[in-house]
C-alpha cells in the first residue's frame, strides 16, 4: 500500500503493462525523453527503449492509424492524446476504422488499442485544452470508453484497458493527477473494468459522476449530509458499456437522480442516463432525472471556467430541486 | 511565367521519366536502371493473370447491372499495375488496399468471389487478412496508408527487415489513387514512414480521375514528385506495362525489405471505365481521351509481344480463354449463392469481447422478429 | 406549384441563393462538372463559373478548413460533404474552428458556412455511405444543425441555412433525393428554419421524427389509425437548436412519446428529447418516452440494412409498447 | 547508404542554401537572389522593434511567474524571423498566426496588451482580425494554414492579385511551426493553394522543436524542400537574421501577390526559451545547443551591425531602450487591469442569432448566481 497521486497510478500501471507483455507499446507527442507533458508516461522510453516508447511526429491521425498497423501486426499500442481537443484530428481513423476493424472483419480482426486523453477543465487552460468529448465515443459503436476518478482505479483500470482486445478511450480527469492523491494496493484484486460504483450509500437521492466529478459529487454528498440528508453517489467508470444496473437499484430506492458532468449538456451522458433510467425506474421516479453539465457553449475563457464547471453549488441546487419536485 | 528569383512555374507535363520495357505496341524496350529477364513463362503468366482479372472485373461489372451486386468498382485497365506490384510481392509481404485492387487481390489467392460480396452487401469485406497478407478493403480515402505505414512499423519492431534473410525481409505496400493524394492521412503516412525510415512502398495508380476530377485537380507536377518533399525516392512507371510495373516493384520492394526506407511508386495508368457502376463519365471526360488510352491497353501489348516473339501458341491463348469462361461462369453461379447473413449476427460482431448491453439489444431484436412472425 | 423530386428542389433552391447572393460559393468534391454524385449541384457550375461552384482535391479537412478562410474573406461557402461517412476528416476543422470562431472572436467574425451532408441508409450501399452523424454535431456548441424530410421543406430550408449568418450542418435524406417527389411552391412564404412542425394530428400518441424517419412515422401513423389509434407526428426539422415546444404540448395532450431516428440508440437524438420531455412534461407522462433507433452496432451489410433501420414495424411495435405500458 | 537504384539516403544536415544577409558578427553579406538595400532608418527600425517585441516577451513571461497569466508562449530568440516578416507586409495583406508571432502582431499594431488576454484567460483573443488584417491565434496545430489558404481563393476570387496595382494586390501568409509541417491540415494546405495557384505565403518558423520533438522527427530532409514535393518552390533564410527574412519575405509575398502562386519560406531559428512557461526543456535538450544558439542572437547582431557601421550613436540605444522599460511598465499595469469577463455573456456569444435555448440557460445561470446571493 503506497500513497501516490493519480499521475504516479497511471505511470505505475503503464509500467507494470509494459513489463507483463512486451506486445505493449507507448505512443504520441512528447511521450519519450519528456515524459508527456503531464510526465504520465515518465522513465518508460528509458526503461523500454524507443522502440517500445514512440516519440511520434506531430500529427494525431498518424499517431492513431499507425497504431491501427501496429495492432494488425500483433502490437498493443496505449496512445497518448496530449489533449482532449486535439483528438479531434484523429476522430476519423478512430470513428471509422479503430472502432470498426473488428466489424468490419467479423471479428477477424482486433484492435487492442487503448487511446489515453486527458480530459475536462479547471487548470487555468488556454482554448482546447479542457474539453469533455466522451458523449462522441460514447455514440460511436465499436469502441469501449472509461474514465477514472481516483488513483487506485487508475492504476489498475489502465492495465485493464490495455489487457482487453477491444479499442478503449481511456479518460483522465487531468486536474486530478497531481491533486488526488490516495492509497493504491498494488496487490489489491480489482474490480471487473466494466462495472460502476456506489461510493457512497444513501437513501434520499443519487448522484451520478465520473471522472473528474466524482468528487464533487461526494463533497455535495458531504455537505447535503450536514443538512440531514442522505445522498447516495455512483462513480460510473465505464461509459461504453453503460453498467447501469447499481443506477437503477438506488434509483429504485431513492426515487431521484441527478447525473453530473463537465461535458456539454446537450446529448452529454446525462441525456442517455436520464433516457434509460427513466425508461427502466418510470414508476420509481419521483422527480425527472436532472443534470448538471456544462453550459451550451464552448469551453470560456479560464478566468470563468468555475462558473462554467459544474461545482458543489450547483450539485446542491440540483439535489434541492429534485428533493423538492 | 517565370518569377525571375523562385524560377519558372510549375508543369504538369514536363515529361518526366516514365520507366517502360514494353511499347504499347508489344516491343520489348530497355531501361538502365529496371531491367530485368524475364522468362517466356513469367510474360504468360502475366497474361494469364491479367487476362482472368479482366474477366473477373467484366463479370462483376455484368452481375451488377443483373441486380447481383448492389456496386461494383472497376480495375479495367489497370491489370498491368496491380499484376506488375501483386507478383513482385513475396509470401510475407503484407498489402493494403483500396477498394479496386482486385489485380492484386488475385495475386494474394483471394477467390474472386470473396472480392463480391462486399460489393453485394452480404459483408463488408470477405476474407481473412492474416491468412493472405492483404488487408480488407478500405473505402476512407487513404486511411490505409497509414494503417501500412504502423504495419511496417510493426515488422521493424519484429527484427523483419534489412537481415538478409530473403525469407524473413517485409515489405509493406500501400495502395492509393492518384485523388488519395489530396488527403491529410496519405502526406502524414508519408511524415511517418520517412521519420521511422518504415519499409513500406507507397504504391500510386495514378488514373487520371477522382470520380469527376481530373489529376490537375490534385497536383501540378507529376505525381512521383510528392515524396521528394517528404525525404525519400519516387518514381514514375509505365502502369499499363506489367513488365516495367513488375521491375519497379521489385526494386522498391527491395529497398524496403533492406532496410533502406520507404519509397514512392508512381504507376501511370488510366481508369478505362466508370468510377464505379453509379458513375457516369460521359458528363465529365471526352470519349477520344478513353480512345487515346485504349490503344494502350496493357493486355493488348503482352499479347503482342507474346506473338511477335512467339513465345505463346494458339494453344495457350485458348486455354487461357477457356479459362477465363470457366472463371466467369463460377462466379456468376457462386455470387448468387452467397448467402445473406443473420441480422441477429451483426451483435456479436461489434466487440472482441460483448457487452450486455448488446446482448439486450440483440434479444429485443429477437423478440421483435418473434412477434412479427406471430402477426404473420 | 411545380412538382419536383427533393434533388431537383435542393438544386433550385441552391440556384436561387446564388442568384440573390453573388457570395456564395459551391464547394466540394465532383459538385462542378458532374453535378455532385447526387446531380444535387447539377448545371451550377456552368452558370456560374467554376470560380463560383469549385471543384475541390479530394480532402475533406481542406474544404472546410479553405471554407472558413473563405468565410473570413466575406464569401458564403456552402460544401458538400459526398457522403456521411466522409465528414470524419473534417471532424476538427467543424467542431474546434467552424463551430468555435464566432464564440472565439466574441462574435466578431461570422462563419456563415452550410455543410450540406446527404445522410442515412437505405440505398444498398457500401460501407461509410449510410451514416447518421447528426448527434455528434448537435452536442458540439456554435454549430446549428436542421435535417429536411421533403422537396418543398429542401428547398426553402437550404435557402434559409445559407442566409443564415451561423454555421449551419444541412442533413439530406439521400434516400428521399429522388424517391421523395411533391408539389413546391417556389412563391410561398416558408415558415422559419428554427422551427419544428406538427405534420399529423393525434391524440393518443406522439411520435417525432426528422429527415428520413417523417415518412415512416407518418406511415406508422396511418397504419395505426386503421386500427383506431389516433397518432400525432411531428417533424422536428431543426435539431439545433432544439424546438421542442410542439412535442411538449403535444406530449401534455397525449402523455405518451417515441422518438424515431437512424443514428444509433445510445446518445442519439432520442436521449436528448428524452431526457427534456420527461424533464418539462413529468407529470402528463403516461408512459417513458421510447426510442426507436439504429441498433448501437457499425451500420451493417446493405442485404440486411431494412432489419437494421427504423421501419414500420419497429415504431408500430413502440407505439404498441407506449400505449400498453 | 546508396541504393544501387534509386541513389543515396536523404539527409537533413546537406548543406542547404541558407539566405544570409547579415552574419552573426554583424557583417554585411550579399546573396545574388535577395539582396536589397536597406536605409539606417530602416535597420534602426528593425533593432527598435526586436528590442521592444523581446521586452514584451520578457515582460509577459514575468508577468506568467507573478500569476497575471495562467500561460506565455516565447518567442524569445525568433523576434527576426517575425519582424522580418511582419514588416514586409503590405497593409492589404491578411496574416493567419499561429500562438507564437507576437512579433508579427506587433507590426500589425496589436497592441501588446491585447496579446496578453488570451493567456491570462479572459478571452479567446483579444483584437478584431478585421481591423488588423490579423487572425486571432490558432491553437490547434495547422488548421490555420487552411483559413490562410480559403481566405487567399477568396482573394482571387476579389480579383485583388496580379493586377499590378500595389495598393490592391494582395498576398496571405500562413504562419506554423516545424512541427506543424507533420500535419495533414499543412499538407492539404499545400495541395489546395497549389492547386489553385492561391496568393498565399507559407511561412515556417523552424525553431527546431516541437515542445521536446527535435526537428528529426518531423522531416528528415530541410523543411523547406517540403513544397518541392507539391510543384511550388521553397526557400530556406536565416531566420535569426532580420534583413535575410525580411528581403526573402518581400519576394515571396511579391511573388504571390503578382498571381505566381504559394511560396515556402523556411526561416530557420531557434526557440531559446522553453516551449510555453511550463516546459522544462532541460528535460530533452542540452545546455550547449542553446548556448550555440546564443551567439547568433537576432539582435545582437543587428546592434552590431548598427554600431560597426555608426549607423545609430548611444542615444538611439538609450531612447529603444527607455522606450522599451516604459512598455514594460505599462503591460505590468494593463494587464492587472485586464477586466475579467461576465460568466453570464457566454451565453451571447456562440451564435450570431441568438437562440431560445441559450436564454434559458442563461436565464437558468442568472437565477443560480441570484440564489447563491440570496444564500449569503
Ligand atoms: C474520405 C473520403 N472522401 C470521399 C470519398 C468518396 N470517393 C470514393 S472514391 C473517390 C475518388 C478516389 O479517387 P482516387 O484516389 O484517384 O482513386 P480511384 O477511385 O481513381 O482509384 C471518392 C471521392 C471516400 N471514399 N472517402
Ligand atoms: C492538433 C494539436 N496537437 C497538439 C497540440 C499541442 N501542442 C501545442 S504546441 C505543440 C508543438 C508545436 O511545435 P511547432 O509546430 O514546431 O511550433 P512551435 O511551438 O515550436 O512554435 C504541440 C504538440 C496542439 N496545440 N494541437
Ligand atoms: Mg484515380
Ligand atoms: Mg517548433
Amino acid at each position: 500500500m503506497t500513497t501516490m497521486t493519480m499521475a504516479k497510478a497511471l505511470n505505475n500501471g503503464l509500467r507494470r503493462a509494459m513489463e507483463d507483455d512486451d506486445k505493449v507499446l507507448v505512443m504520441g507527442e512528447d511521450v519519450g525523453t519528456l515524459g508527456g507533458v503531464f510526465r504520465i508516461t515518465d522513465g518508460l522510453q528509458k526503461d523500454f527503449g524507443d522502440d517500445r516508447v514512440i516519440d511520434t511526429p506531430l500529427a494525431e491521425s498518424g499517431i492513431v492509424g499507425t497504431a491501427v498497423g501496429l495492432a494488425m501486426r500483433g502490437y498493443r499500442p496505449v496512445v497518448e492524446i496530449q489533449f482532449d481537443g486535439f483528438v479531434y484530428p484523429a476522430y476519423d481513423q478512430i470513428v471509422c476504422q479503430v472502432a470498426k476493424l473488428h466489424f468490419r472483419s467479423q471479428g477477424r480482426i482486433k484492435m487492442p488499442i487503448v487511446i489515453r486523453i486527458p480530459f475536462g477543465g479547471g487548470i487555468g487552460a488556454v482554448e482546447h485544452h479542457s474539453e469533455s468529448p466522451e458523449a462522441q465515443f460514447v455514440h460511436t459503436p465499436g469502441l469501449k470508453v472509461v474514465a477514472c476518478s481516483n488513483p487506485a482505479d487508475a492504476y489498475t483500470m489502465i492495465q485493464q484497458a490495455i489487457a482487453s482486445d477491444d479499442p478503449v478511450i481511456f479518460l483522465e480527469p487531468k486536474r486530478l493527477y497531481y491533486s488526488a492523491k490516495a492509497d493504491v494496493d498494488e496487490a489489491a484484486t480489482p474490480p471487473p473494468l466494466w462495472k460502476s460504483q456506489v461510493v457512497r450509500t444513501g437513501s434520499d437521492a443519487t448522484l451520478v459522476g465520473y471522472g473528474p466529478t466524482v468528487s464533487t459529487c461526494l463533497d455535495a454528498a458531504a455537505v447535503a449530509a450536514e443538512e440531514g440528508r442522505s445522498i447516495e453517489v455512483i462513480d460510473l467508470r465505464t461509459l461504453s458499456p453503460l453498467d447501469l444496473g447499481p443506477v437503477h437499484e438506488s434509483v429504485r430506492r431513492t426515487g431521484r437522480l441527478v447525473v453530473v458532468h463537465e461535458a456539454h449538456m446537450t446529448l452529454g451522458m446525462g441525456a442517455e442516463i436520464a433516457a434509460r433510467v427513466t425508461e427502466e425506474c418510470f414508476h420509481s421516479l419521483e422527480a425527472p432525472v436532472l443534470r448538471v453539465g456544462g453550459y451550451d457553449t464552448p469551453y470560456p475563457p479560464s478566468r470563468i471556467e468555475e462558473a462554467y464547471l459544474p461545482d458543489l453549488d450547483r450539485v446542491l441546487d440540483a439535489v434541492d430541486r429534485t428533493v423538492g419536485f | 511565367m517565370t518569377d525571375p528569383v523562385f524560377g519558372p512555374a510549375p508543369d504538369l507535363d514536363a515529361d518526366p521519366e516514365l520507366v517502360q520495357l514494353l511499347t504499347p505496341e508489344g516491343e520489348r524496350v530497355h531501361h538502365p536502371g529496371f531491367d530485368l529477364e524475364f522468362s517466356a513463362e513469367q510474360v504468360r503468366g502475366f497474361y494469364r493473370d491479367m487476362t482472368l482479372v479482366r474477366r473477373l472485373d467484366i463479370e462483376a461489372t455484368a452481375l451488377q447491372r443483373h441486380g447481383e451486386l448492389g456496386l461494383w468498382v472497376q480495375s479495367l485497365g489497370q491489370e498491368a499495375a496491380q499484376i506488375g506490384a501483386g507478383r513482385a510481392l513475396l509470401p510475407q509481404d503484407y498489402v493494403f488496399p483500396t477498394y479496386r485492387e482486385h489485380g492484386v487481390a488475385w495475386c494474394r489467392d483471394i477467390d474472386p468471389v470473396q472480392l463480391l460480396s462486399m460489393y453485394r452487401g452480404v459483408d463488408h469485406g470477405g476474407w481473412d487478412p492474416a491468412e493472405h497478407n492483404f488487408n480488407l478493403y478500405t473505402v476512407v480515402i487513404g486511411a490505409q496508408t497509414l494503417h501500412a505505414t504502423g504495419y511496417a512499423m510493426g515488422v521493424q519492431r519484429d527484427g523483419a527487415v534489412g537481415t538478409g534473410d530473403p525469407t524473413r525481409d517485409t515489405a509493406v505496400v500501400a495502395h492509393f489513387g492518384d485523388g488519395a493524394s489530396s488527403q491529410g492521412d496519405v502526406s502524414e503516412a508519408f511524415v511517418f514512414a520517412a521519420s521511422y525510415n518504415a519499409p513500406v512502398v507507397f504504391f500510386c495508380q495514378n488514373n487520371q480521375w477522382a470520380i469527376s476530377e481530373p489529376i490537375e485537380r490534385q497536383s501540378r507536377i507529376p505525381l512521383y514528385r510528392r515524396s521528394q518533399g517528404f525525404g525519400f525516392p519516387g518514381v514514375r512507371v509505365d502502369g499499363n506495362d506489367v513488365l516495367a510495373t513488375y521491375s519497379v516493384m521489385q526494386a522498391a520492394l527491395r529497398h524496403a525489405r533492406e532496410g533502406q526506407g520507404p519509397i514512392l511508386v508512381e504507376a501511370f495508368t488510366y481508369r478505362m471505365g466508370a468510377h464505379t457502376t453509379t458513375d457516369d463519365p460521359t458528363r465529365y471526360r471526352h470519349a477520344e481521351e478513353v480512345e487515346q488510352w485504349r490503344l494502350k491497353d496493357p493486355i493488348t501489348r503482352v499479347e503482342a509481344h507474346l506473338r511477335r516473339e512467339g513465345l505463346a501458341d494458339e494453344a495457350f491463348f485458348e486455354e487461357v480463354a477457356a479459362e477465363a469462361d470457366e472463371l466467369g461462369e463460377r462466379m456468376r453461379r457462386e455470387c448468387k449463392a452467397l448467402p445473406d447473413p443473420q441480422p441477429r449476427g451483426i451483435f456479436d460482431l461489434v466487440h472482441a469481447e460483448q457487452t450486455e448491453e448488446l446482448v439486450a439489444q440483440q434479444a429485443s431484436y429477437d423478440a421483435h422478429v418473434a412477434s412479427f412472425e406471430e402477426v404473420h
